[in-house]
């Protein structure tokens, strides 16, 4: 918890809820805080997510863009590089290729290869992601391993309604450009207590959400309900479970992550993404390092399939609580 | 030598901007069937003319009762053609089945013109094993080999470059065929879209484009998608022969649609069809455009609906009656209904369409992830029911 | 109500082409250094005329300085503006310093404009501990905030929605400036030109677009870039205000120019001119055009050279002698071969600009690699020399 | 050795000549090959890749496009999906960003999302990267592993004129996508023996380029130089390396390396771009789970540094043999 926060009035928010209530207080707080994007105007977003901010700070600072990514991208880069604070929204990020180019060649190396005369750090970009919503091939993935390859960029996730609101109040005004994706399979389940006041989750530093001795789970978004089942499912067989939400991913908090398993001696780490290329090879590939002489058991991926999203066939695709319940039975059992 | 084609020089500093090309809308038929004046009908015979309009029917009967059966929580998503029927009929009508359709997603009219049976709609729809999409896009993305329809992608825009490269092949491997690619004026706003219009300039490929202008992209009006005269405006500046037409009018887009083949062919080139019309409905089921658009502006497009206008000019034409109409309808309908109660029946496709056509031949690493898959589901069956073939 | 704005219909089929819209070039001045018959000269008083005059007699000098400077191999990369002197120049004179200039790569010439130093130029093209830009880009990719010029990006067309998106920023933030933002008739074929025209006309950004056509883009002659009226025609398919210039006559840039911003500012909407001429030397120092053009073309448009044009207008003026010529250009090549010298011997750029900038403050993994790669160098010293400051 | 090539007529190319050498030999044997891209035509491409094609060939199948990478892709997909085989061309990998949409959703997706109906397997993308031509940011990125996430694709990269020119061929006529990336440092350095006939390396299979007992050592690309460098330097102070040359990136061969690994006991991944996501990562998190109870030492990943690509400080950022016949050691004596 951030300090002062527990004072704040809350309410019951979801995620979604949250995510709008971040973008009304960092805009009420601050003139430069702009949004942008496809359907983001008057209609407030595919997903309500920039409801009534039009209304509430003019069309001038809440508006909708000609259906182009790329262009969306470009148009918030200058923008940032400006001075303005822009909060850019892609409907899907399943659409955020097109803005592949403007958002690793240009928002990634800006700062950089201007030898800090410009940069566009005021970029946020804002992506609902990951399956569960019988989306296909193109309403849910996960890409969030494409940016965490892309020095410059900060990628960061929610898992909750409290984290979406603390972490994107961070997200819009730190320094760097940030990519920012919110798992839409539970923008509404989620829900919990939210603060409706200003509070900041700091970027860089994961979550310790429970406790253990056995093995290390560390997962991300949506995936930590499938994460927090598998632990409980794994306390009734008497397995010890630490669960870490890393909450950021670039960069990552590998302090914890490897305290945490200098500890439990077992590393598990999952995510929708598939299996070859995804985050959970990072991960793995520096927690062997870190902690090889503390590891009991190699380190498990449990993820995607290597294959695109697809639609009937998603259950079987998706790193459910039962494959990660295996998982960990299997690592305890090596 | 290069730019001496910009020869015109002049001495007098003026900025042009729209006013200086002004593309008028080509319009035939009127609200009550009949011509307007001067105008010249296509050579749309009796044949045809009722295939399209028994089409268009068919269309709007799917329609319909598919947006009931998502709100039955029957399919998870759908999307209507409601309003653009004579855009879509009288576009695909014009072409010959060994060209390639590219489309947006719009246009389910083009694959019934074809031939895509009732049952074929339905399985994709319910994403069963008979689906020839093997069950892995959501509602409404079609394909089909035999038909020459490109298999509908979400990601929008990405289908012009591809028609472009398409109608490059065809002309290279020396057939007698074209490209027909669809896409809305939203999807104009993409980067792919100047790509695609860019290089089939350049590179001569024979493909029509046809912009179906509906005047929205989800929410976002038309006014805030473009400043210019539309999306036929640009094809000027491509050096792209441009027709704009009125897409309510079936005669006017027929004619107009013909042509374009005939030229795109004959001349190695591509064509710009921008179609004038309106989305009488949702966007899809995902969406209520009470948010923003208002009832009186659908009730006003609803007037021209280009079904009735085609009516019209067919009672005028002595080739229809108004009863027809009712009992193709019921009819339609109760073929529909009954071909959705087979197909969400259906068994869903096997376990192992996962990880088939990842590759022409799975490698080494998906056939594991198949294998370990397999044994898991075989410990928790009740967990993963697919209702897949064979008990997989 | 939306597509009522497409109000005209006709009922006669006919495709439009390139043909219904003619962009006329503006030109005002001719070879001899008088102006066309009719023509009005833009108010360029004396002053600014003769510094403009000398600022491209520089950039020629500069130019021709570093391309032999390459071929001794003191640098690994030069690229010219040469044949498009007169297209910079009279675009950048028309706006002020406080509009933010957003460039592709051949405009050093708005960069001395704005009172960028010998020096400063030296000092990235050798990439030491002066250049601002920290010595991290190629030759060329010149940077300079406290001047408002846009650090140079090699990924063409990127700043063309850059450059919407910064103008909007400066309305929004009530700033009596605009941005001015240049490319190549080559990028304007990128997806991301598209992007940022539309948005810029839809989203009322005051931006002035200076399309720098000069036939080439690197081997490909502009007939295989385009196959309309160049870049002028797209503009109005955009509904933005456009005008096309005979890019070697400073006049005409100017006066154009000029307008431009004035239309750009008081009616905060984006403006685009197209600026014909020729790129007269190699793409950049690792090109060799003879591969791909011939030289009777580059002698053709020799006879073009916006220079010498210029000089003979001022003369004609009886602002200018032919004598301060030679002399002008002997005590530029001095100045610059003193810099190059000075430059060249500067040291590098410390270690630790390896790994600053990536983030505003570097985290803890890139401060670890920094250490590591300290301790590295530290053991094998004579292997890493790059005369870094401090002995780091 | 491929079957065969044994007795072919060989001469002395360097890899950018042979890379020329596959193109007109795959050219002259299919009517169907069609090779595209910016100043590819007249000109041959910038580095000279398709000299004399389009004299060879004519203009309908070796031609210069306008200058959008998006639409070079998109084009070549639709010609693929046609029945034609282009051959794409990418003037630096650095610019092929504009084009990633194309390539991960439509190009990576074609086949699986029509079921089989449709297909775009006759594409290939070339496209020269890596460092060591003073190219600063935008003339030096090494983007394989945004590729290798995206099932679909298969990625290879060559390391000689030899390589090229059979993993070329065997690329054109693979039934799937292939992204093949031409290490242009040594463009011209490599030079060796290349049969002048048609012969194939198949996709998926590394080599052993050095046997050795006490490190495997693994790489791909120019990077190669590197590691040999740095496995003779090794050798000096009596360490063994085995040298793996990994050459298709996906799949890739993870039987060989296993295998390599099981007997060393130690591995050392090493690749030009950054660490953070890179495809070392991948490698070690799938060796350090096949073969976990034969390491003896954490898997070591020896890089580019998580900055952009630098120009002046090229050398600091470099994974030379410097940098990894120091890892070598380090891990010797963990
Ligand atoms: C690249 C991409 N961006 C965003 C979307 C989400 N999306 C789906 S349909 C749509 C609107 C398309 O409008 P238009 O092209 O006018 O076609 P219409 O629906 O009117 O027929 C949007 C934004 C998408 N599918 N692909
Ligand atoms: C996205 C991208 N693709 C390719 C290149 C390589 N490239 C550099 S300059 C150039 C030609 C540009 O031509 P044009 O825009 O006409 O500008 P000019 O050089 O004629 O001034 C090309 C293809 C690049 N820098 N960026
Ligand atoms: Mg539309
Ligand atoms: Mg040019």
């Amino acid at each position: 918890m951030i300090e002062g926060v527990q004072e704040m009035k809350t309410s019951r928010m979801n995620l979604l809820q949250a995510v709008n209530s971040a973008l009304d207080t960092a805009m009420s707080g601050d003139q430069r805080v702009v949004c942008l994007g496809e359907d983001i105007g008057k209609f407030g977003g595919v997903f309500r997510a920039t409801s009534h901010l039009q209304e509430k700070y003019g069309k001038q600072r809440c508006f909708n863009t000609p259906l182009t990514e790329q262009g969306i991208l470009g148009f918030a880069i200058g923008l940032a590089a400006q001075g303005s604070v822009p909060v850019a929204e892609i409907q899907f990020a399943d659409y955020i290729f097109p803005a592949f180019d403007q958002i690793v060649n240009e928002a990634a190396k800006y700062r950089y290869r201007s030898g800090d005369e410009f940069n566009c750090g005021g970029l946020t970009v804002r992506a609902p992601y990951g399956g569960g919503i019988d989306g296909g091939l193109y309403h849910s993935q996960s890409p969030e391993a494409y940016f965490c390859h892309t020095p410059g960029l900060k990628v960061v996730i929610p898992s909750s309604a409290y984290q979406a609101k603390g972490l994107l109040l961070a997200a819009i005004r730190d320094p760097d450009p940030v990519i920012f994706f919110e798992p839409k399979a539970i923008y509404r389940a989620s829900v919990g207590e939210v603060p409706e006041g200003d509070y900041e989750i700091p970027l860089g530093v994961a979550e310790v959400v429970l406790e253990g001795s056995d093995i290390t789970l560390v997962g991300w978004g949506a995936q930590m309900v499938q994460i927090n089942k598998a632990a409980e499912m794994a306390a009734t067989v008497g397995i010890s479970c630490e669960v870490i939400d890393l909450r950021s991913l670039l960069p990552w908090d590998q302090q914890t992550v490897a305290d945490s398993v200098t500890k439990t001696g077992r590393l598990l780490v999952s995510h929708e993404a598939p299996l070859t290329g995804g985050f959970a090879g990072e991960i793995a590939a520096t927690i062997q390092e870190q902690c090889f002489l503390s590891l009991e058991a190699p380190i498990s991926r449990v993820t995607g399939v290597d294959t695109p999203f697809p639609l009937v066939q998603e259950a079987y695709y998706l790193p459910d609580h039962l494959k990660i319940y295996e998982a960990i039975v299997a690592s305890l059992a090596y | 030598m290069a730019i001496d084609n910009h020869a015109e020089v002049t001495s007098s500093l003026a900025f042009l901007d729209s006013a200086a090309l002004r593309i008028p809308t080509l319009s035939l038929l009127q609200a009550d069937g009949s011509l307007t004046t001067g105008a010249k009908a296509p050579p749309l015979h009796q044949k045809l003319a009722e295939k399209l309009y028994r089409d268009m029917l068919y269309i709007r009967c799917l329609d319909e009762r598919m947006v009931g059966a998502q709100r039955q929580g029957r399919l998870s998503f759908y999307l209507t053609c409601t309003g653009e029927e004579a855009a879509v009929a009288g576009t695909i009508a014009a072409f010959q089945p060994e060209d390639m359709v590219m489309a947006q997603y719009r246009e389910q009219l083009a694959l019934r013109f074809r031939g895509f049976s009732t049952a074929e709609f339905m399985n994709q729809l319910f994403s069963n094993a008979q689906d020839v999409g093997k069950g892995r896009q959501m509602p409404v993305h079609y394909g089909s080999r035999k038909l020459n329809f490109m298999t509908i992608s979400s990601p929008l825009a990405t289908q012009i470059p591809q028609a472009a490269g398409y109608a490059y092949g065809q002309k290279l491997s020396g057939q007698d065929a074209c490209t027909l690619c669809y896409f809305g004026e939203g999807a104009a706003s993409e980067g792919d879209f100047h790509a695609g219009l860019n290089m089939a300039a350049v590179l001569n490929c024979p493909v029509v484009f046809v912009a179906r202008n509906n005047g929205y992209a989800i929410s976002t009006p038309a006014s805030e998608q473009y400043a210019g005269d539309g999306i036929a405006a640009r094809g000027i500046g491509y050096g792209i022969k441009t027709i704009r037409v009125d897409g309510n009018d079936i005669l006017a887009v027929y004619a107009a649609a013909l042509e374009a083949r005939k030229i795109a062919l004959n001349n190695s080139c591509p064509v710009l069809i921008e179609t004038m019309s309106y989305r009488l409905g949702a966007h899809s089921t995902s969406d209520d455009p009470s948010g923003y658009r208002s009832a009186e502006e659908e009730q006003q497009w609803r007037q021209k609906d280009p079904i009735t206008r085609m009516k019209n000019w067919l009672i005028k034409q002595q080739w229809w009656q108004e009863e027809v109409d009712q009992e193709l309808q019921k009819s339609f309908r109760s073929e529909i209904l009954q071909e959705l109660k087979a197909a969400e029946k259906r068994p869903k496709p096997a376990l192992d369409t996962l990880i088939s056509d990842v590759y022409k031949t799975p490698p080494a690493h998906l056939l594991r992830q198949l294998t370990d898959l397999e044994s898991h589901v075989a410990k928790y069956p009740e967990s993963y029911q697919m209702h897949g073939e064979g008990g997989r």
